[in-house]
């Protein structure tokens, strides 16, 4: 069995800012969002984002996850983390952040996290239109599997 | 916690409370060895006939074909071995993509040794093809080795009719009945299985007791190499406390099979209401010929560990995939190989009952899963997609 | 017959009333799978993981150096196949003609499989020579494995000098430590072993549950294979109980050796009386290096089955030979290489004593032995040869 910290348990359980954010039409406010994992594979996390035009302030933050406990309580994480950051802080948010709120991951879940960070970038580059690389699964064992997150995938992220 | 809903016995079982106290002294004043020349060991030696004659009968076998290992896991290693051993010319297994890592791994550990293996497929219904068996037959077939019953789904492969075909080829069969004994009715009087693997902690006996079937006739090498306990089979000193729990489970199971009927419907009602109540879910492999006592139900668009989870928080215990792989984050290799959709492979529980389950635990679970699988999928992007 | 003189706790001991009382609520309530995903099981893990740092403790290890295992001889063989996978270039190994069957055995088998095996003599005394040792190694030579003290004479081997001369040529280092734990001190951490047995049910634990040091940075591949129970290191659902009663006693032994000069008051009383009141006996083995709770003694001109069955009339248990051999009728091998005449050979006990042994029990050996001896003599025709 997992050994989840109690923080963990808390927002499965819990969880904050799940659902979506229907786009209003406001004006000078955008909504987007980012997306992680490929239907395909039938496992996924969606952030959206309610973004201040002026000065890319993030007002409102939801997920949508299909994963494990720590996939849900780490998408919870990262949207108590980034509401009120600008674009340019969110950015600097890591999978490190992620697990830290959280209070620690078992090793062998630290990955859950990595996908949070993705989806933030993903949301924050579709907004400001600039195209993500899309890396190659490529040598490293395929560890997530509802993700389809590659070993040196996650390496890539957690160094 | 101390108690909770044990839906979860195909992992291991609770030990008989009969089962305990038969054992308990020869944890205490009976604690001679076996193999000494006084009356305080041979005493000890005694009651381990009788333990071993009554694993014999609950699979209708000689006790001289009775050979006591520390868990299904030991008894799959040396009877693929012993298998291997016996006729060193020929290098070709046959087994199945499902099953269990105890043989899955050993066979991969063995085609880097300079055998061939064939992993033969199933059909969505988790079912195998016999003409595929026969086909992938040849003289160079040292050994088949095919689970009697899938731990996670509970499927039940044609045991015999997969034996007469082994012995067309003149290979040797060894089966992993480590889910069926004490669940099925075994008589190794009338089969054509030649080694046959259980293990304790699945019957209601303690973990670190298991047996090995070896038909007389059958040459066979130990595993465990050393001194001449188990008449040179499996070398150790015995484990006299666990031998016994598991003679004392086996006749318990004897009369414990006949009853089987009462766990099925509960097993039935189960699965049959969570079909009802909750859209979008399936049961995982084929009803008809399936263990009296497992359900594998896959529910879309959600993942087994929240699920399982969630089930803990209501003291329920299930689980997804196997007990020991699942460190690992790998989905199921049973589901897998019966081609289910992502969708369903990552959000399929296994229930597995046993003689001790009530129709009132059936009933807390039938309350909490609608609920626990609308709250996963809420949080889902794949809801309502 | 239920109670006895216990005196052959060489082949096994009786369980520690604490250490039943640790198990069972790990045979009752907690029948939890420590693999498991819920915290009925999770809570069965929790307990392993005490148990684990409870053996490791008791050797100066780390917890995550300790693989549980069924018994030493599980230890003995996973052991010696996992060093020579490690290094499948090196081909030869070193051993003694004194070792217990669960590695002689073993070594015997790899002989036959490409392995040169050399077997250190020892001299009457039951000692090697550090000479012979050196002289044996080469840069072949994957691993020396040699016991930390004898099962039948007690003798106790240098094994750090050993261990020195092990690394210089770069080979493994196994010690067959399974009567040596719990009766001599052993620190891991200032040591040159590189793999060390041990087993329960020599240590007021029950029988099935063993344990194998594994020094962090060696390499190591599963003997069982399957699941990735112990980190991957021994396939098949865990022996809990088993585990949870090891832990208590090696708990317990760590206390328990501290008082080991009270056992040993006992076993020396005893061996010289027995010298002083019986002519033509002598003790086999060195007496100074060696275990303080054996003693072997040879009875000339009479026979030791007679002598084991005289004093088992009396509720006496000792034992000539070791336990799993005693069903064969070969003098033992241990007191063979020594090198003992055949007179003596034939007419040895040996006397193994515990914590439990008291002052009474060793009077009442001390007035029947002598009876005993007399009387057997009287029949035999070397009587005043
Ligand atoms: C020195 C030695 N090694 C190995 C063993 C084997 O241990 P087990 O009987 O637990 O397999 C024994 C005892 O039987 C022994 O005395
Ligand atoms: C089909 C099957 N084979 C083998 C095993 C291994 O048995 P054990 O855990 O006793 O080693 C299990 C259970 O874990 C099983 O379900
Ligand atoms: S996101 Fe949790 S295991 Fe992959
Ligand atoms: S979300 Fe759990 S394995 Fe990927």
């Amino acid at each position: 069995m997992w050994d989840y910290t109690d923080k963990v348990m808390e927002l499965f359980y819990n969880p904050k800012n799940q659902g979506l954010l229907e786009d209003n039409q406001e004006p000078g406010i955008a909504v987007v969002f980012g997306e992680v994992g490929s239907i395909a594979c039938g496992d996924a996390l969606r952030l959206h984002l309610k973004i201040d035009v002026d000065n890319e302030k993030i007002l409102d933050a939801r997920f949508q996850t299909f994963g494990c406990t720590s996939a849900i309580a780490s998408s919870s994480a990262l949207t108590e983390l980034i509401k009120g950051l600008t674009l340019d802080q969110a950015l600097k948010v890591t999978n490190k952040d992620i697990a830290e709120y959280l209070g620690g991951l078992p090793e062998a879940k630290m990955h859950c996290s990595v996908m949070g960070q993705e989806a933030l970038e993903a949301a924050i580059f579709k907004y400001r239109g600039i195209p993500i690389d899309v890396h190659e699964e490529d040598e490293g064992a395929l560890i997530c599997s509802c993700f389809g997150i590659s070993e040196s995938k996650i390496r890539r992220v957690i160094q | 916690m101390q108690t909770c809903i044990y839906l979860d016995n195909n992992a291991t079982t609770k030990v008989d409370p009969e089962v305990v106290e038969a054992m308990l002294p020869y944890l205490t004043q009976y604690y001679g060895n076996p193999s000494s020349m006084h009356t305080f060991g041979g005493q000890v030696g005694k009651a381990v006939k009788q333990a071993r004659q009554q694993v014999a009968a609950l699979i209708g076998a000689d006790d001289s074909e009775i050979v006591f290992t520390s868990c299904g896991t030991e008894g799959n290693n040396a009877a693929i071995r012993a298998a291997l051993q016996a006729q060193p010319e020929k290098r070709h297994i046959v087994t199945t993509q499902v099953e269990h890592p105890a043989v899955l791994n050993v066979c991969k550990q063995l085609e880097t040794q300079g055998y061939t293996v064939t992993y033969l497929s199933v059909n969505r219904q988790g079912q195998i093809d016999l003409d595929e068996l026969s086909a992938s037959m040849t003289g160079n077939t040292a050994l088949v080795t095919i689970m009697y019953a899938n731990n996670e789904t509970g499927v039940v492969f044609p045991i015999e009719q997969i034996g007469l075909r082994v012995k067309e080829y003149g290979a040797l069969f060894h089966v992993d009945a480590v889910q069926a004994v004490g669940k099925v009715p075994l008589n190794m009087k009338t089969s054509t299985v030649d080694l046959l693997t259980l293990s304790g902690h699945k019957l209601h006996a303690p973990k670190g007791i298991g047996a090995l079937y070896v038909r007389r006739g059958v040459r066979f090498r130990p595993f465990l190499v050393g001194g001449h306990q188990e008449r040179g089979r499996r070398a150790g000193t015995e484990n006299v406390p666990g031998i016994i729990g598991l003679g004392k489970a086996a006749e318990l199971a004897q009369t414990y099979i006949k009853d089987i009927k009462h766990e099925q419907q509960l097993r039935d009602r189960l699965e049959k209401t969570l079909l009802e109540t909750i859209p979008d879910c399936e049961v995982n492999g084929e009803r008809k010929n399936r263990l009296p006592n497992t359900t594998n139900i896959g529910f879309k668009y959600i993942e087994g560990e929240a699920i399982l989870l969630s089930l803990n928080q209501y003291g329920i215990c299930a689980s997804s995939g196997s007990a020991c792989t699942s460190g690992s984050l790998e989905p199921s290799h049973v589901l897998r190989s019966m081609g289910l959709p992502y969708t369903t492979l990552h959000g399929s529980i296994r229930f597995s009952l046993s003689r001790y389950t009530t129709a009132a635990e059936i009933d807390r679970v039938l309350e909490v899963m609608p609920l626990i699988v609308e709250r996963l999928r809420a949080l889902s992007p794949f809801n309502n997609d």
